[in-house]
């Protein structure tokens, strides 16, 4: 039932709005709103019930083993959680003077701090509200950077076919054409058709490394001599900087500039569909350009005294990309898992997410699955490719997908890379234990077997959720986006 | 290692699978001339107790502030539920719903999202959540360009008196692809828009018009009047609302002979902390006609394989996981927990709750502004209609007399100067639903003292 | 699976203990453990999935209809619980200064005097720890009555034959020999077995008013003049204070001295089987007696100033009854609703229940179901009997209430009070909507049919639980009280 | 009205069904006479934002103290996780387990909890709970008066040492049983039992002797010895303990020759925050030779009808719902929240972790009147080994030193001498892990100060 639904007319949750009305008898008339807005008229414990009961119906890492490559979906520790909602954070407002800030701002300096640690990198800006914003930050700097040398011929962006799909639409965004490279059959870029790409046309290449493939991009720092000797600069897509958290940093492979998706490598809650975090970093030549505001620290009597950076102190910058400084709250929980991991637990996490990745693409292979990439070693995350089940049995990836929730377990990424038919982009993460890998191992035996034995039984998955498979294409043909009341009748 | 589970004995066990002697082994395809040093500019490790005092201590030196600012982010109550129910781990440790099946209670809270927004908007459609107020402006900036057949410009023109926050992150964002924001300055009597200086682009090529109600300055607009002359002008009307104003103000969907085009804003007010300025919810809503062309994630409603009512993410060729390089965004991650936090406080308030925090809100500025204008050159600052938020003209500079505030621990409101020329003696306060009297009582007694 | 058998050797969540140990050499060895507890050794996120996949196995007031006769499982209020979260009250210790004690002992001030005004009694005492502990509290003081008055011969306790479990344990506790009082057929106490059974033996009476039975006990002034009559004092069991609250209060009726369930009348979360809070409330003559610690006023320069009243204030009270002051956290929360609802709010509670009890009988009634007392009006709560369906269909009250949660209710009380066969005690309560209410009909109309046609599904249920029924023979019979490593193997 | 969701049509359609004209005539079976007249000594009501802005400053009032106080309660780390997880409604807002089959959750946890007491005790069993330590002795006097069938005698010896609020919560809940409980004085150089008055004891004939560990006073006795002493006289042996204590000191079922017979304590350290007393845990563990004498709620764990394991109330014949007034205590609500808590709490410390809670603790509380002692005047009392908490001799009255600490928000201590006659100079004191070197230092500055 929607919560529209569940309404009376006059149903109110009484101890929620302030008691007294007050005349609005300075406000024009033809400005008032004449007809109430549609809200649904509930209680208080209406409202408790629908939304701890909508609650249940989600699969969440809290509750199951969430394996969906490219998204880290690990542990989100409570602590971070606690930390940030504690009411002298909550209720500081966005604008609120520095010297009642301080708090605030020393762990944002902080945060910084980890982040240029961790990537290399000479800058970074915090501001970028998910990855997504986080690579308009950066491909906006690389153009900023261009302009500023007056270069006005580099109008394309080098992108790997294998990309995240933010990549080619943030160029577009920042102004750029997109030309796809393409990728080899180990996963790797095929370097002489990016030679052959490079040009005085070339503003840059945004790069995941390692790549959405689920392997390590070997010729990292070919692609970057070519790029650099092209004049172009070198983006790092930072969605799989779990992987090799202290084993290897971007800035010394050669990135200029990159973002990272606190959501995932830092461990703050997606919220099932947001927020995220994108922090920007960046190498030394496009410092200048960085999104503000940033923090910085000034000593005053010895002590620190934090502030704000403005287009004061980075003049070049490439502006504010937000209403305030972004997403404040997951910077904050961010910044707590960094200091609980420190530089040990942060080494670990790169070390743990491989190693389980890797027993766990030994042990599906082991099972008889077939890997996209049998001859590398994975890295947080690998490929196995469905597409003999597919054609032999008719069994797809997302029959596979849509049954292996009915062994309590999430799905992993299907049909992603689209490169791999049908494919499952599978990523456990560090803070798995064997035993649920062995699990899930377990439960794709079975889901196999099922396959060949009963395959309709597969294709009728998923039995166990709140709803059956849902019918897609009808939702886009009869679209129905907002609930209204004629629609029940 | 915190939040790692292995055992030695794991470890062992999955090399031993694996086949490698050690963890460093699977790592082997990484360049070893390019492969890390120990990070030691990063301070080790400390227990969850340590980093919560520390944190702890941080958290109250910035509090016990009262509040009286405003300008783009309010401080309402928050009943205790809204959060209580999004931190259950359900909620919030899940990710997108690619999965709907395994999902439906995060598809369904966005649905019910999207049908509140678009009632209390008075629009058709809703998507499922943009970043916040000032990029959500971006977003329609450019959803507008795409969605304007009769216009071939790049432009858009945008009172001056719309959050200039919101205008910074729009142009920022739009610019590089040639989009141009034309302001259109205010009159600084009113607060409202310089109708002379508007008219002056009567019959020039814009693909819309935005408007803002309440303006920045709390200012209310003849947003019926703004409406038909952007129609008229052949520009599409973009209305940029709060939306606890809404329950009381005439929804964009009713504005002048036709209703906006396009409506963004910032849910923040909505069940959303103050939290430094995020993670808030930017909404953008539409007529039907041009819903393709809304950036972001839209869920509709379908059936399943029995007939059962169920909800999916829909129209996925407009988003940048199918579409690449041409979706209409690139925006992917996008603010679902406080989306889901002001669907829950808006079916708590309901439509009279929400009319009652407006109407609160509003009664409370219009006393804050009488008290502090018993202060000897204190006056108002416009001669309009204005809701629940207002320019003060001080006899001292306002950023000023802000830092003086601010050590008294009171968020004075925000000082224009650094905005509008002219207007180094400008504040703009409000005073939401939370303040009372005494609140208000000694934010005079500061004042006061520091003018006197 | 058990936490335990979750564990490996060795696990642990790290970021939870200090990091640093140390010696403990200035403990004697005979002293220090030598094997180290059988605790489970599981990682933070193991821990966090298994108890949030756990909780998923309640049913709850959050999440379902409880209309669980005599436990008053109505809305919780989330905003009490959240004051009483507040770091500035889970911080305070017990014996805390009182100078900085003041917030907390003003609410609990408050809160005295608010149940004060809602039972029509002189004083009240808030330390008892549950409802049993509160008929503690008061039969205490009756018996300290007695002896202060050297009346040694009063060692009987009058108790009606439907009365809960929990009075006729608490006068033995209290040293009394206990005597039941049988209750006629419309579910009023027998006036005359009362009449012949009183007399210089009787300490005093314990009554429940609305009793057991969900009825108002109608001869409440004549029973409470027979026992006074006799010497002997009233004790009001307030387990259904909520169907009278604003509408009759228990000191007007008669009563000496009473018990309040705050965790049901006052909305405190029972927990799953607690906290609860029982404070009790006396008459002018047993107000001498109340058990420490109390909050006194006192005004200094104008102001109000708290403090704890003790021994030295009641030199003649029975005592404290708690290591501290008894549970405070709960009582914080019955604060914040006492608060909110205020006077207006407390009276709609007694009428509202009371409206949902009668509505929910009548409909009951209408779709064929066996009132236990017909000719009555519900109070909060009443009783059906299922003794034709069991008799004539073999399907027991047990049946239907296992039958119920397959449709999404909580039974109600099954088997008590115990005089009524096969009954159900259905308690509302006025928090919940007609619209649930005429569900939870429209589930017993469809049992109903399945006992009439299908009675082996009702004698199966539940099917739709996490288990199926359980045997609770062998619980009993082969006990298992606590996991051992071996029990596994 | 807050909390009720009926509309004015609901209460028509309820009254019409019902038959009768108003609400007001469903009360007519109350007699007249004693109908309440309205409550106006109560205040009205307020919105929950009125409410928690008001006791929000008074949360605020007591809080930001530094604790040195322990005397039962102790101030420990308490994982987010615990709280996060117990505040999920299904497990607050659930009742009893009546019907077991909905409620798994909250009937495994029980299971969960009693199995780490009794490992943690090394016992037999445990119940699933009682209301705190103190309530808890008074439990096991009772149950140790049924259980010792060698015994007729209602007479329990107890150390003095034992938390004198213990014994006086015991003391007026067993005494209307005729159950005496006797006190046998302590050494004042060790604060260790005095044998010799324990020896005058031998041969007597007492149901049980009761000994903490460590005792009220930080000490530890010779537990091995006072046990077989028990044993020897016919006694049983009532453990009173402190359950973080445990990870690192001999567990009760280990204490001399056969171990001690019933184990109670106060589960507060373990995941349950200092809430100003309360809602707490008391625990209570046995032999299995017992069992039918313990007091409580019990969850033993059982198989369904396709033989799937599942949990359930058992041995419910020893309860007041069955039993009525033969059962073994008249407890009905105990305190499953704070249980859960508990469980919670020992599920992510561990044994390993709890130990170093332990050590922590001990090392702070050296540390801490190491530093307190070098104030002149200022010394240790006794001349024992202690675990985590001492008292100290002050050249002063106690009380008053506490009160002025409290001027500093420090909590200084538990002065003895309301408890105590010739300790008006004593002060106990305790650091928990949560103090650190910089509280202990202001700590020592302020007494330093106050004793000047
Ligand atoms: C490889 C890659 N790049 C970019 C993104 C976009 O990041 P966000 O969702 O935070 O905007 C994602 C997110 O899934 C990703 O996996
Ligand atoms: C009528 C009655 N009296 C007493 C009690 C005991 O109260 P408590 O469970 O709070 O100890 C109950 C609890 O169910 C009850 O229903």
């Amino acid at each position: 039932m929607l919560i529209f639904e569940r309404g009376q007319a006059g149903r109110r949750a009484v101890a929620q709005a302030p008691s007294t009305t007050d005349d609005l008898h300075d406000i024009p008339a033809a400005l008032q709103r004449k007809q109430k807005p549609l809200l649904p008229e509930v209680g208080e414990m209406q409202v408790v019930r629908h939304y701890t009961n909508l609650s249940r119906k989600n699969f969440s890492i809290d509750t199951h083993f969430y394996p969906l490559g490219s998204c880290t979906m690990k542990y989100n520790p409570r602590g971070a959680h606690r930390a940030a909602m504690q009411a002298g954070f909550l209720g500081r407002h966005p604008l609120a003077h520095e010297s009642i800030s301080q708090g605030f701002l020393a762990c944002l300096y902080e945060l910084q701090e980890v982040l240029k640690g961790v990537t290399g990198m000479k800058g970074v800006s915090l501001t970028p509200m998910a990855g997504a914003q986080g690579e308009f930050a950066g491909v906006a700097m690389i153009r900023a950077y261009h302009e500023a040398r007056k270069d006005h011929e580099r109008k394309e962006i080098l992108i790997p076919s294998a990309a995240h799909g933010t990549n080619p639409a943030t160029a577009v965004m920042c102004g750029y054409k997109v030309r796809e490279i393409p990728v080899n059959d180990e996963g790797d870029v095929d370097v002489d058709a990016l030679r052959d790409a490079v040009g005085p046309q070339t503003a840059g290449l945004m790069m995941t490394n390692p790549s959405t493939c689920g392997v390590f991009e070997r010729s990292v720092r070919e692609i970057a001599e070519i790029v650099h000797a092209a004049g172009g600069l070198l983006y790092y897509d930072g969605a799989n900087l779990n992987a090799i958290l202290g084993k290897v940093r971007p800035g010394d492979m050669g990135f200029d500039v990159m973002h990272m998706n606190l959501h995932k490598t830092f461990a703050t809650p997606h919220g099932g569909g947001g927020p995220g975090a994108g922090p920007v970093g960046v190498g030394e030549r496009l410092l200048p350009y960085l999104p503000i505001p940033m923090v910085g620290k000034d000593e005053i009597e010895g002590k620190p005294r934090y502030r704000w950076l403005t287009e004061a102190d980075i003049p070049q910058t490439i502006g504010r990309l937000s209403t305030f400084m972004g997403n404040a709250g997951v910077l904050l929980r961010a910044h707590y898992y960094a200091s609980v991991l420190g530089r040990e637990g942060l080494l670990r996490v790169g070390e743990f997410s491989t190693l389980n990745a890797n027993y766990l693409m030994k042990k599906v292979q082991d099972a008889g699955f077939q890997l996209a990439y049998p001859k590398r070693r994975a890295t947080h995350e690998f490929i196995i490719t469905l597409n003999k089940q597919a054609k032999e049995l008719h069994v797809s990836a997302m029959d596979f997908a849509k049954r292996i929730l009915d062994y309590g377990y999430h799905a992993p990424t299907t049909y992603f890379p689209l490169l791999i038919p049908e494919c499952w982009l599978i990523e456990p993460t560090e803070t798995e234990s064997r035993d649920e890998l062995d699990g899930f191992v377990k439960a794709m035996v079975q889901i196999q077997a099922e396959a060949e034995n009963n395959p309709e039984l597969v294709r009728g998955a998923p039995y166990s959720q709140p709803v059956r498979r849902l019918d897609d294409v009808r939702a886009a043909r009869e679209l129905d986006l907002v609930w209204r009341p004629t629609a029940e009748q | 290692m915190p939040y790692v589970p292995h055992t030695d004995e794991d470890v062992r066990i999955m090399l031993d699978t694996i086949g490698v002697a050690s963890i460093d082994a699977l790592f082997d395809e990484i360049p070893a001339e390019i492969r890390a040093k120990p990070l030691l500019e990063i301070p080790s490790g400390r227990t969850e107790m340590d980093v919560t005092r520390l944190v702890g201590e941080r958290a109250a030196a910035d509090g016990n502030v009262i509040n009286f600012l405003g300008a783009g982010a309010y401080e309402h109550h928050i009943p205790a539920a809204v959060w209580d129910i999004i931190s259950r781990g359900e909620f919030m440790t899940a990710y997108t719903p690619y999965q709907a099946e395994a999902s439906q209670g995060t598809l369904q809270v966005i649905y019910e999202f999207q049908s509140l927004m678009a009632h209390l908007t008075a629009m058709d459609v809703s998507n499922a959540s943009l970043y916040d107020g000032g990029s959500a402006l971006a977003e329609a900036a450019l959803m507008a360009v795409r969605a304007n057949r009769k216009s071939q410009s790049g432009r858009v023109l945008v009172l001056e008196n719309v959050n200039p926050f919101y205008c910074d992150a729009a142009r920022n964002i739009v610019g590089n692809q040639h989009i141009e924001i034309v302001k259109v300055p205010f009159d600084a009597t009113t607060g409202n828009v310089d109708q002379a200086a508007l008219d002056a682009y009567a019959g020039q090529d814009f693909a819309a018009l935005v408007v803002a109600m309440p303006s920045f300055f709390g200012t209310l607009e003849d947003v019926h009047a703004l409406t038909d002359w952007a129609h008229a002008n052949r520009m599409l009307m973009v209305a940029v609302v709060n939306p606890t104003a809404l329950a009381v103000l005439t929804p964009p969907g009713e504005w002048g002979q036709k209703g906006a085009d396009i409506v963004v804003g910032e849910g923040q007010p909505l069940g959303v902390p103050l939290s430094s300025g995020g993670p808030y919810v930017g909404f953008i809503c539409c007529r039907n006609e041009i819903v393709r062309q809304l950036p972001g994630r839209i869920i509709g409603r379908t059936v399943d394989l029995e007939g059962k009512r169920g909800f999916t993410l829909t129209l996925q060729a407009r988003e940048q996981h199918i579409r690449r390089s041409k979706a209409t965004s690139n925006i992917c991650t996008n603010q679902g927990l406080a989306m889901a936090a002001a669907t829950i406080y808006l079916s708590l308030l309901g439509a009279e709750g929400l009319a009652r925090v407006a109407q609160a809100c509003h009664a409370n500025t219009r006393k804050l502004i009488a008290s502090l204008s018993e202060i000897p050159g204190v006056s108002v600052a416009h001669q309009s209609a204005f809701f629940h938020e207002a320019v003060l003209r001080l006899p001292k500079n306002a950023a000023e007399v802000v830092a003086a505030l601010a050590e008294q621990r009171i968020a004075g409101g925000l000082a224009l100067g650094e905005f509008f020329p002219d207007h180094e003696n400008a504040l703009l306060v409000c005073a939401t639903e939370m303040r009372n009297d005494a609140d208000i009582a000694r934010y005079q007694a500061a004042l006061r003292q520091i003018l006197a």
